[in-house]
């Protein structure tokens, strides 16, 4: 970005009480509402939030004017950090920053005339001297909003909704702010008057030079209105940018649904039926908060970062599974070493009995021997990887599917590898291996749906781990893949390919799945 | 219903029960300055005076005043009775069955005028006949219980209705002597119907006098009630499932009416039993209520907490009731 | 309110609520029951006709106006002191009155300052004015203003102490609860980001809001100190039993109740009406203060 | 989607229906002379913003609307029948088997004090007879068509432990319990996230579809419009202002305000300040044609 920013977000969180949850004595535990949120904005920009209901846009919204005081991370206006500043040294930057509020009803004090609203602000930083000056400024701020000086005397009830929204974006900009953060603020409103505001909205943006923070859950609105983008699911910013490029191509699939579920008044009687089969249930998603996580090869790489995002977002318990726990050090209390070897199918009915209270199952143990089929020992090489990758797998699912089942459904994550959907060559037992693991997922989420129980498949590409280091770059980070994969979890979706090697093998199947073969296949590792 | 509710409510009582123990003290030992002036009778020396300073630990300083006060009410020993000379807890066990009987039969009286007063009331919705109910609400609300009792008085004397007993709980010529207090259900159990009868009969003016009150709230609280959730948009679901009036009122509206009347009807209960302590001396009724105002009459101290207590139990433990009938009823509290 | 008026210009804010006011039939009507009591309370030495406390024994229960056997100059009548009635109904009103403006006030103070800081403020604050408040509610009221009364000694200022101490609970609850609410709503959120201070938020912008209730609460807590202060005349814990308050003449007329049943009647009477009259004054206020903050 | 000439009558057909609040002073009139017809089958969109009558329209014809309602003039024909004014006892045996509603909020149109089987299944009982086993069973299938997983365990929950599309579902289950001719859809969509929308659209045509049953679609959304409509009735100030083909009202609007209400729309797949607002001379015009209608009319009434 070549200005620098006016206002800058760097590892955002966010924890309200939940009061739903407080104990007979003492206070109520605190909920994660942001995980985490980077963001920055240059003067005069323009940036949409878009999420759907819980998404936490409106509370970064009030994060952002600082209504809330966030938790952790940094939050800079104009390169000063106003995350921890007591409310008292904020006032005198408050003018610099305004807020337009969703329902201007609930945000314009009842018992006040307009003029008495909009020149409240004017008179505490002693912007207007007396009465009559104070007026005239009401007066032209009125006019700025397309309103009549005669709508000053009248009290809020007696407007209508735009009208009133008018009067909010007067007070919001009484101030002459730098930053304006509007939440939701067309969303009550008809087309016509939505047109209307977004206009005036438009103008006093040119006129103004004002930076927009610009929360909706309308992509359409949001798309007319902004020239970045942040698109929010269950707290986190899965994915953000310039407006025009991810709209054109989203990379996060969640924002593609988002994109595709929107009806655009164009007719297309087939566009109801092209809605997904799997689509027309209910999404299964669930919470990572609150769940117990069962992680197989817990100890290392992937493993490893799935236990720390897990305890990151809030998992009560987590067992660590793995071939033997000697030397393990348990990160988090929450973590439960657990000694499994998931060829052992006697282990694992014992493991099934013993952690009863199992919500999310990752199955991330994999082996790869990294050997071609022209081996000397392939036959036992073939056998490891399907023992581990396959049966492994397979035994996990049967016997942890019933324990979901009787605590009313989770989730299972299924550590796949894009290898399960092309070849590579000089690792094909592997790849078979994956693909038959991939099949087999399929196949237990068929069934385990009816038990309100989510079942994802992971195809990143190569991770920066011991085992995937003699890959050529770019690597994933295992803690991306990890969190992806929890995205997936909590947003519904069946199948992911996180990193960009995966996301762009995966496009390029669906478009020319011969094309990727050839490229595959030209591809030697070494 | 989640037990960890059950039990929420009943750990947050034990603190509230502390409380009362605590301004109770305070109340009857610090804010007279001197208690021994509220006990002595004229003429007592000064000798007198002394011994009842130590009879009453009052030579002690406050502080361990209360730590005996609060060992002695922990081990239910509540103390002696001034006037009375008798356990304190002998004689208010002894008159709280009469209490709770007549608390019952006002309560049966109130929900039953109250909730045919509302349905009345929501029958005619927007006619003049839920005018009439909600005038008729109105001024029974705006009479107070005692001002009842002695309406009802007057009511008997200048009427002349020599069969409608004002005083005692019942009649001299009736031989029954209960084993418990419960004379009502005791009666009726061993088929005494002429006791049962005499009973009911001196029960009924002190019954109806707490009872009016309540059953305007009643009725008042459950006519809104039914009438807020006849506007819901399921009830226009229901209408449009084709489903009649009757059923409409009576199965989806009234089970949702139910909710807030119930938690109201709990919270005006206490202040019926509250308003015991005046009805009852009025109708020269032998209840506990009766009994606290001869104790304020005699400054019998001890009585005087002991009963106090016992009425801030009651009121605890009916809340606690209702708290419990709330969540039995409102599906929301009884799942998660 | 001043600057308000100063940026607004003219018209008086209250205009519009003047007129509902007086378009509501409850209002009206309980406003002027009302008014009727208060001029006979503040005019008593003009308009009684006789000395309230002034003995008659050759006079002894005479009938009212309206019975065959009355004596003229005696309206209402005369108790067994041969003392007049009406003058003394008149004497009453002006006891009842006092103790209902007092202990309404001093217990909305009360109530309301620590219900706004326990619904604005919340966390401890809260908990434990909300402990205290649960605490008071497991008492019987009847009972504590009398013990109450009893440790303090008779007289008004007894009277008037013990159902503030009491009856406190009520507005705290209803302004807490309301408090609460308003905070939520988005008006407050703004007047923050504007930069306004706690303190000034809750005075200049929430207690406006709350206004109208502790309008209507006032109103009902002053029937309910009628009541109240009928109830410990009547236990004779009032006043010195000779100075005329309305229960004490109740509990006269319970006693002679069988030969005189006027003397009950007629303060009976009184309660009732300046009791129904505070209600629909108080329901009345409800509806009509109502749109202005909701709609 | 070009609808042969039916063979057979309108499903509903409502005629010059003129509806009004009784006020205190005078009555506000809501409908000034509204008229449609929809085919069998047939998904017939009614547009318009807040106040333009469209969902007193489906009120009127579900035979709901408050009781401070009166209908002036016209009347509603289901399947030739006149049913403008029918006795309460008849209108009952019509609901359910004749007509069912997909209401606005699912929030508030499931009776919060019973579980979701029971409010299913009472609509069974009522008009197809069914003894308590059957109507359980039937409710079971009912839960599975509209794609709702362990409908065993959501029989027995109560409204609030569902989501809200969960919710749209169970409402979409109980308007079609009965197999009804004709469906009014009240902004059925309106509250939900855009991709339960899409969903809950989805479930909604392949219903109707399913059932062959007619839908009357009350939106304020042209897109959603665009999307599940056969023909369109665009609403202003309780007057059509035009009825056609869904494909020609959107693209080739006849009214100027249909028009001005596409222009108005933003989409996601244009670029940005292209939106331009209804003309406020043109709801002015509106309006004064509105009251204009109403004073010719009161001339001679």
């Amino acid at each position: 970005m070549a200005e620098p920013a006016l206002l800058e977000a760097a590892g955002l969180r966010l924890s309200l009480p939940d009061y739903s949850r407080k104990p007979p004595f003492g206070p109520a535990p605190p909920v994660d509402i942001l995980h985490g949120i980077d963001l920055a904005l240059a003067p005069g920009d323009t940036l949409g939030v878009v999420g759907e209901s819980g998404s936490g846009k409106t509370s970064l919204g009030r994060t952002l004017v600082r209504l809330y005081k966030p938790t952790a991370g940094r939050l800079t206006f104009d390169g000063r950090d106003i995350a921890d500043l007591p409310e008292n040294r904020l006032r005198p930057l408050r003018p610099q920053f305004q807020m337009i509020f969703q329902d201007p009803q609930s945000s314009l004090n009842p018992r006040r005339r307009v003029a008495d609203i909009v020149a409240q602000p004017l008179r505490l930083y002693g912007r207007a001297a007396t009465g009559s000056e104070a007026r005239r400024q009401v007066d032209a701020l009125l006019e700025r909003v397309a309103l009549r000086p005669a709508h000053g005397d009248r009290y809020p009830h007696e407007l209508s909704g735009g009208e009133r929204q008018r009067v909010g974006i007067a007070r919001a900009i009484a101030l002459q702010p730098r930053l304006v953060v509007a939440d939701e603020i067309v969303s009550g409103l008809d087309m016509s008057s939505q047109a209307q505001i977004l206009a005036l909205l438009h103008e006093l943006r040119r006129d103004l030079g004002l930076a927009l923070v610009f929360i909706s859950h309308d992509l359409s609105v949001v798309r007319t209105v902004c020239d970045r983008v942040v698109v929010m699911l269950n707290g986190r910013a899965v994915e953000q940018g310039d407006c025009a490029a991810i709209f054109a191509s989203p990379r996060h699939p969640y924002t593609r649904r988002l994109l595709n579920a929107i009806p655009l008044p164009d007719v297309d009687p087939g566009w109801v039926a092209r809605t997904a089969e799997n689509e027309l249930g209910e999404k299964l998603t669930m919470n990572v908060r609150d769940s117990v996580a069962l992680v197989t090869g817990a100890n290392r790489g992937v493993g490893a970062a799935f236990v720390r995002a897990l305890l990151e977002r809030g998992a009560t318990k987590v067992y660590a599974g793995m071939r033997s726990t000697d030397g393990y050090e348990t990160p988090d209390g929450r973590v439960r070493p657990l000694a499994l070897d998931v060829t052992d199918h006697g282990r694992i009915a014992e493991a099934a009995a013993e952690c009863g209270d199992v919500t999310l199952l990752v199955n991330n143990a994999g082996a790869n021997r990294n050997r071609p089929i022209s081996d000397d020992d392939a036959q036992r090489n073939a056998r490891d990887e399907m023992d581990v990758n396959y049966f492994g797998t397979m035994e996990m699912c049967r016997r942890f599917g019933p324990v979901l089942d009787a605590n009313g459904g989770g989730a299972i994550v299924n550590m796949l590898s894009i290898l399960s959907r092309v070849n590579l060559p000089m690792i094909g037992t592997y790849c078979a291996s994956k693909a038959a693991s991939l099949s087999l997922t399929q196949g237990v989420r068929a069934q385990l749906a009816a038990q309100g129980t989510l079942v994802v498949a992971v195809m990143p590409g190569a991770i920066n781990t011991r085992m995937g280091d003699m890959n050529p770059p770019p690597l994933e980070e295992p803690a991306d893949v990890a969190s992806a994969a929890l995205d997936a979890v909590e947003a519904g979706e069946e199948d992911i390919y996180p990193g960009t090697v995966a996301a762009g093998v995966s496009q390029g199947l669906a478009a020319d799945a011969k094309a990727v073969e050839k490229q595959f296949a030209a591809y030697l590792p070494g | 219903m989640s037990w960890t509710f059950l039990l929420r409510r009943l750990l947050l009582a034990i603190p509230t029960l502390f409380g009362v123990a605590v301004i109770v003290f305070v109340l009857l030992r610090v804010v007279p300055g001197d208690p021994i002036a509220m006990l002595i009778g004229p003429g007592a020396t000064e000798a007198d005076i002394a011994e009842l300073r130590r009879l009453y630990g009052l030579d002690e300083s406050i502080a361990l005043q209360f730590v005996y006060y609060l060992r002695d009410l922990a081990g239910g020993d509540f103390g002696t009775s001034i006037s009375m000379r008798q356990d304190v807890m002998e004689l208010v066990l002894g008159r709280l069955p009469v209490t709770i009987e007549l608390c019952l039969v006002a309560m049966l009286v109130a929900v039953g005028l109250g909730g045919a007063m509302a349905l009345a009331g929501a029958y005619w919705r927007g006619r003049s006949g839920e005018a009439a109910v909600d005038g008729a609400a109105g001024f029974i609300l705006a009479i107070p219980d005692f001002l009842w009792a002695l309406l009802f008085i007057l009511f008997v004397v200048v009427f002349a209705l020599d069969g409608l007993p004002i005083s005692g709980r019942i009649g001299h010529d009736v031989a029954f002597r209960g084993a418990t207090g419960f004379l009502l259900v005791e009666s009726l159990l061993r088929l005494r119907l002429d006791a049962f009868g005499s009973v009911l009969l001196h029960t009924i003016l002190p019954a109806l006098a707490l009872a009016l009150p309540l059953a305007a709230i009643v009725a008042r609280v459950l006519k809104t009630s039914i009438n807020e959730a006849m506007t819901q948009d399921y009830i226009l679901m229901a209408r449009v499932k084709g489903f009649s009036r009757a059923r409409i009122v009576g199965r989806e509206a009234l089970r949702n009416a139910l909710v807030p009347t119930v938690t109201l009807t709990g919270v005006q209960f206490t202040f019926l039993v509250g308003g015991t302590v005046l009805v009852e001396k009025i109708f020269s009724y032998p209840g506990i209520g009766n009994m606290a105002i001869d104790a304020v009459i005699n400054r019998d101290l001890p009585l005087i907490q002991g009963l106090v207590l016992t009425f801030a139990v009651l009121f605890i433990a009916v809340n606690l009731l209702v708290d419990v009938s709330y969540a039995l009823l409102n599906p929301r509290m009884r799942h998660g | 309110m001043a600057e308000a008026a100063a940026v607004t210009g003219a018209a008086s804010p209250t205009g519009g609520t003047a007129r509902r006011l007086l378009a509501n039939p409850r209002v009206v009507l309980g406003g002027a029951v009302l008014v009727f009591f208060a001029l006979a309370a503040l005019f008593a030495p003009l308009i009684a006709p006789h000395d309230p406390v002034e003995q008659d024994l050759l006079l002894q229960y005479v009938p009212p106006a309206w019975s065959d056997k009355a004596e003229a100059g005696y309206l209402f009548g005369t108790d067994n002191l041969g003392r007049d009635i009406l003058s003394r109904l008149i004497y009453g009103a002006r006891v009842a009155l006092f103790v209902a403006v007092a202990a309404a006030a001093a217990a909305g103070l009360l109530g309301t300052a620590l219900g706004l800081l326990a619904g604005y403020l919340g966390g401890w604050v809260d908990t434990v004015i909300s402990r205290l408040v649960e605490i008071w509610m497991a008492f019987p009221a009847v009972l504590l203003s009398i013990v109450l009364v009893a440790v303090m000694g008779t007289g008004l200022h007894s009277v008037i102490i013990a159902i503030a101490v009491i009856d406190w609970t009520r507005f705290c609850r209803v302004v807490r609860a309301e408090t609460m609410a308003q905070k939520q709503q988005d008006y407050v959120a703004s007047a923050v980001t504007v930069g306004l201070g706690r303190m000034r938020i809750l005075w200049r912008e929430i207690l406006p809001n709350v206004l109208p209730l502790l309008i209507v609460l006032f109103t009902l807590e002053m029937g309910i100190a009628v009541i109240v202060e009928a109830i410990l005349s009547y236990v004779n814990l009032s006043l010195a039993s000779d100075f005329p308050t309305w229960g004490g003449m109740i509990s006269d007329g319970r006693k002679y109740v069988n030969q005189a049943p006027w003397l009950m009647i007629l303060p009976i009477l009184c309660v009732i009406a300046l009791v129904l009259a505070l209600n629909a004054l108080g329901d009345g206020l409800k509806d009509a203060l109502d749109p202005v903050m909701r709609r | 989607m070009t609808a042969t000439p039916p063979a057979v009558g309108p499903t509903l057909s409502v005629r010059d229906l003129h509806l009004a609040i009784a006020g205190r002073r005078r009555d506000t009139p809501i409908l000034r002379g509204v008229s449609l017809d929809i085919a069998p089958g047939e998904v017939h969109g009614l547009v318009g913003e807040s106040g333009a009558g469209k969902t007193m329209i489906g009120k009127a014809v579900l035979g709901i609307q408050p009781s401070r309602a009166r209908i002036a003039a016209g009347s509603v024909l289901f399947d030739g029948r006149d049913i403008t004014h029918l006795p309460e006892r008849e209108r009952r045996r019509l609901m359910g088997r004749g007509m069912g509603l997909i209401p606005q909020d699912p929030m508030t149109s499931l009776n919060p004090a019973h579980r979701i089987g029971a409010q299913i299944a009472d609509v069974l009982r009522l008009h197809l007879g069914l003894d308590r086993a059957a109507a359980g069973a039937r409710t079971l299938e009912l839960l599975n068509e509209v794609h709702i997983r362990a409908p065993e365990r959501v029989v027995r929950q109560y409204p609030h432990e569902l989501s809200g599309g969960m919710r749209q579902r169970v409402s979409i289950a109980i308007a079609f319990a009965c197999r009804p001719k004709l469906i009014v859809a009240d902004e059925p969509t309106t509250a939900l996230d855009v991709t339960v929308q899409r969903q809950v659209l989805a479930l909604i045509k392949r219903m109707q579809a399913q059932e062959d049953a007619s839908i009357l679609f009350v939106t304020h959304d042209l897109g959603v419009v665009a999307k599940i409509c056969d023909r369109v009735t665009v609403l202003h100030g309780g007057r059509v202002l035009e009825t056609g083909a869904t494909r020609r009202i959107v693209e080739a609007p006849g009214h100027d305000y249909t028009r001005a209400l596409i222009a108005a729309t933003p989409r996601h797949d244009r670029p940005g300040g292209l939106l331009r607002p209804v003309p406020e001379a043109l709801t002015a015009r509106l309006d004064a044609e509105a009251l204009a209608y109403d004073a010719a009319r009161g001339s001679h009434g």
